[in-house]
């Protein structure tokens, strides 16, 4: 059976060279970065070489990016670390609505210790509009989060806007970058955004590794304390293979972005043509244009996003959905429901987020495949069945 | 996979009694498809007061349908009051369990199932 | 020239059977254990695997392990988790003055938000005494963590009279066994603790995976929010690999236990009895029997640590310090000042710590360079040049 | 390596002019065992008020040994004067630099060997 993986916002594989990188600091270099003696020499400059190389991804010093364990504590980090260190000027924090869960939720943990967090609705398409930023600042906000781009629906966010927002108002701009760096050009100075959340596994490096880099000056309070590694401001001692890993990765990242980003967005834009003129009731969500290039996202009028997966699964292909049922939490999509995508719409919401191995043939596979299992479960709801009785309008 | 069992994968790949029943005695619909199931149950019920057809229709995930399908499958041909015994617990046990977050909001079967068997008792009481 | 690598406490090399068992989560088998299509299946069970035999090392149950990147975030977690989950209840928290910085540092936070923390004095030998902890229990205590062994001295604390003390007076126990797992026996229902952690690179795993085992119904606040993986109080897309390797690690540690620790006790034991009888002015730090299997830990007089260090790697050995010059800090080991031992002695500090691939050859080795290097380096010093014309009393 | 300069590793490894002198005309020490550091320099003074010889002993690391290894080579053949005027960022940047945070507590050679020279010219004044 054809195997048609297209769901890299889950997980990507680690690149060959990647791995290749890494094994040495598992076997013959394992030695502790922190070592005086010289077991510790090539594990310490592999590490600060990495931290050069993620560094330039994202055009900031090395010196002020912070290792992390992935995208979920760099956006703790951020969120929670940011504002703790602020706490004596204010206690109010703005992101948006449609952040990840580990902004969305770090933000409410820091309601639970007095904060006020507000969120900024986004339009129909996902766009957060400055404006909204604006005009939600108070004398009391400590720190603005917005994402760079959303991996459910692919929509970039004008954060160049939001960063002048934050700039004319003085408050620090943290940005979740995990799901768009490495596919869209960032420059954290042309931006003008001070602090960005990065992982490894977005970018073909290993799991268990990540990035936030925190502008000098802006004050952060660690998650872990301890042996005073990364500054101080994140101890414990360095997962070093992972993060040589991790560089590598954002190594070829920008090496290669060009070349990568023009593959993605030929297939993205192949299947966002040709699915919905294979599939009634089918539409696309997220921006139209402004969309990660990786990122073709859809809802699937009358059924539910589970179905699809296991019949997709069946005929070898692997996607994810932002439905309740797939969920762990048994929860539609946050992210849809901002969208005032309707809740039963969202329930078949379908995410194919593709690969730099991914080929016109596996478009074409996924357009011969799902239509008919779309049909068949279609002939199953209720919902489709109302439909049609009901005319078809 | 989702931890599904093998016998919930093949009610799922292969659900028995899909469809509707046009002149149905009984229908029963449950869930809403904001929580992200819904069922409607087709019963066709003969002299004996047994259910000599059942079919559904299902919106919802892979337990949802294949419970559907298990439903159906347990209460054909039984009586009334026999199918109006089965619980949410015995379809999951001949499904051979279903993972515990989906035991609530997809073991809607059972539900729907008394759900029809009661609109028919109701439409008959009112005939009467 | 010889290479003996004697700092086990700074780092193992991962063995050959770990990597086995990573390498597939990084290429072949890469996917996300949350996916619900079949790429999420290998992930999922091995993840699954890898928390048994995790649970195994110390007894146990499987569901109860929270996995982390490594012994810090365990501690961390445990630390601030367990008090702020308590906040309500109380704002005492109890330590030993020996625990490791992650204990001692996030103990600290601790009290940058209005928690009251007591660190427990150690006699000379770094043991705690467990009266002193039950004397310092007051009404608002939420939280004992007193390490089980000690990396730096090697001694073992009496934690089975700790958890009886906790036990009467009903307060969570929480013990950092990063140290010792592995190499003493340990389990979680002979002691009677409610928290453990754990680090995979002590047991020859690889770097960036750890473990927090916290007892049902011990209430803890996560310092990771988001897509609510390990039961929501660690949020983050696993370390798969990481994790599994940590498994494998884990298992082997239980499996071999007695014969590594025979093999580790034999070494620790030569260089204790040797060591001093080659070098005057030479003593042994931490507990004389009750110590880790693996670790030898010495205060050589008149001289400071780094110079040992740098001479030894120069002969291709590699041990560490405690000494002011070999910390990140510029700090003396806390632990060495907590046994009363002087400042300038601690300075001294040489930590032998022994490893499953030393051989009687490596003691012998260092049994020859050592001495000369302690003389070249007692002959530079003012402090011996004062004890030699003081008579050398 | 603690990111030693190969000038520094030079002067730990080969500390030049290590040692006491017997009969000197000045000795200086500075610097706490407690703190990790402690030199004492001792030097010979010639007619000239040259320093014919220097040596020294150090307690501490392997920057603070080729500190003043460093300085007892930069000052040996100097006048007082031109000694005096040996500082620390001197000596730093004679030995192709010092990691940041060994600038401080083990770069004390010039303050020792300062404190050698004043002690000569203490006594010196003290027997006039
Ligand atoms: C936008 C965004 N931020 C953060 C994360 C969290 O990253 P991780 O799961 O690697 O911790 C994700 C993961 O998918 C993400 O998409
Ligand atoms: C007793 C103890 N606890 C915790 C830690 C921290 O572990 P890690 O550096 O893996 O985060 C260490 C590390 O040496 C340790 O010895």
């Amino acid at each position: 059976m054809r195997k048609v993986y297209l769901d890299h916002y889950a997980a990507t594989p680690v690149l060959p060279e990647v791995m290749g990188e890494m094994l040495p600091f598992m076997e013959s270099d394992f030695g502790n970065p922190s070592s005086i003696h010289s077991w510790g020499d090539k594990p310490r400059e592999a590490l600060e070489a990495a931290r050069i190389r993620v560094a330039g991804l994202i055009g900031a010093p090395p010196e002020e990016i912070i290792f992390t364990s992935g995208g979920t504590e760099a956006n703790n980090l951020a969120v929670k670390g940011i504002s703790w260190a602020a706490r004596k000027k204010g206690n109010h924090v703005i992101i948006s609505s449609v952040e990840h869960f580990s902004v969305l939720h770090a933000a409410s943990t820091l309601e639970k210790f007095g904060f006020e967090v507000t969120r900024i609705e986004v339009d129909k398409h996902g766009t957060i509009n400055p404006d909204s930023v604006a005009d939600a600042v108070r004398d009391n906000t400590v720190l603005i989060s917005v994402m760079t781009a959303n991996g459910e629906i692919g929509t970039i966010q004008p954060i160049n806007e939001i960063a002048r927002v934050s700039a004319e108002k003085k408050i620090p701009f943290h940005t979740d970058a995990v799901a768009a760096a490495g596919y869209i050009p960032i420059n954290i100075n042309e931006i003008g955004v001070d602090a960005l959340s990065l992982a490894s596994d977005m970018i073909y490096g290993p799991k268990g590794a990540g990035a936030l880099w925190v502008r000098r000056g802006i004050r952060i309070m660690p998650l872990f304390d301890g042996g005073t590694q990364e500054g101080g401001r994140r101890s414990g001692t360095e997962n070093v293979p992972g993060l040589v890993g991790m560089g590598k990765a954002a190594e070829l990242a920008s090496l290669n972005m060009k070349e990568r980003v023009s593959r993605l967005e030929n297939l993205r834009d192949l299947l966002i043509e040709r699915l919905p003129a294979a599939i009634p009731h089918i539409r696309l969500t997220g921006h139209p244009d402004n969309r990660l290039p990786w990122n073709a996202s859809f809802a699937v009028e009358f059924i539910e996003g589970e179905g699809m997966l296991l019949l997709l699964d069946n005929t070898g292909v692997a996607v994810s959905s932002g439905s309740a049922c797939t969920s762990r939490a048994l929860k539609g999509s946050h992210v849809l429901t901002a969208c005032e995508i309707p809740p039963e719409i969202a329930q078949g919401s379908l995410l194919f987020s593709f690969g730099i191995d991914n080929s016109v043939e596996d478009v074409n596979y996924v357009v011969e495949v799902l239509p008919p299992i779309i049909e068949r479960l279609r002939q199953m709801s209720p919902l489709y069945d109302k439909f049609v009785k009901e005319g078809g309008k | 996979m989702p931890q599904y069992s093998d016998t919930v994968m093949d009610h799922f790949m292969n659900p028995r009694n899909v469809g509707e029943i046009e002149d149905a005695d009984g229908i029963g619909e449950v869930g809403n498809p904001v929580c992200g199931d819904m069922m409607t149950f087709y019963i066709k019920v003969d002299d004996d007061e047994r259910l000599s057809d059942v079919k559904f229709k299902t919106f919802g995930c892979g337990a949802a349908i294949a419970v559907s399908s298990m439903v159906s499958e347990m209460a054909k041909g039984k009586t009334l009051d026999e199918a109006l015994k089965i619980t949410r617990d015995d379809v999951a046990r001949q499904l051979e369990g279903l993972p515990p977050n989906k035991m609530h909001c997809s073991n809607l079967g059972a539900d729907a199932l008394g759900e029809a068997i009661r609109d028919y008792q109701n439409k008959k009481s009112e005939g009467n």
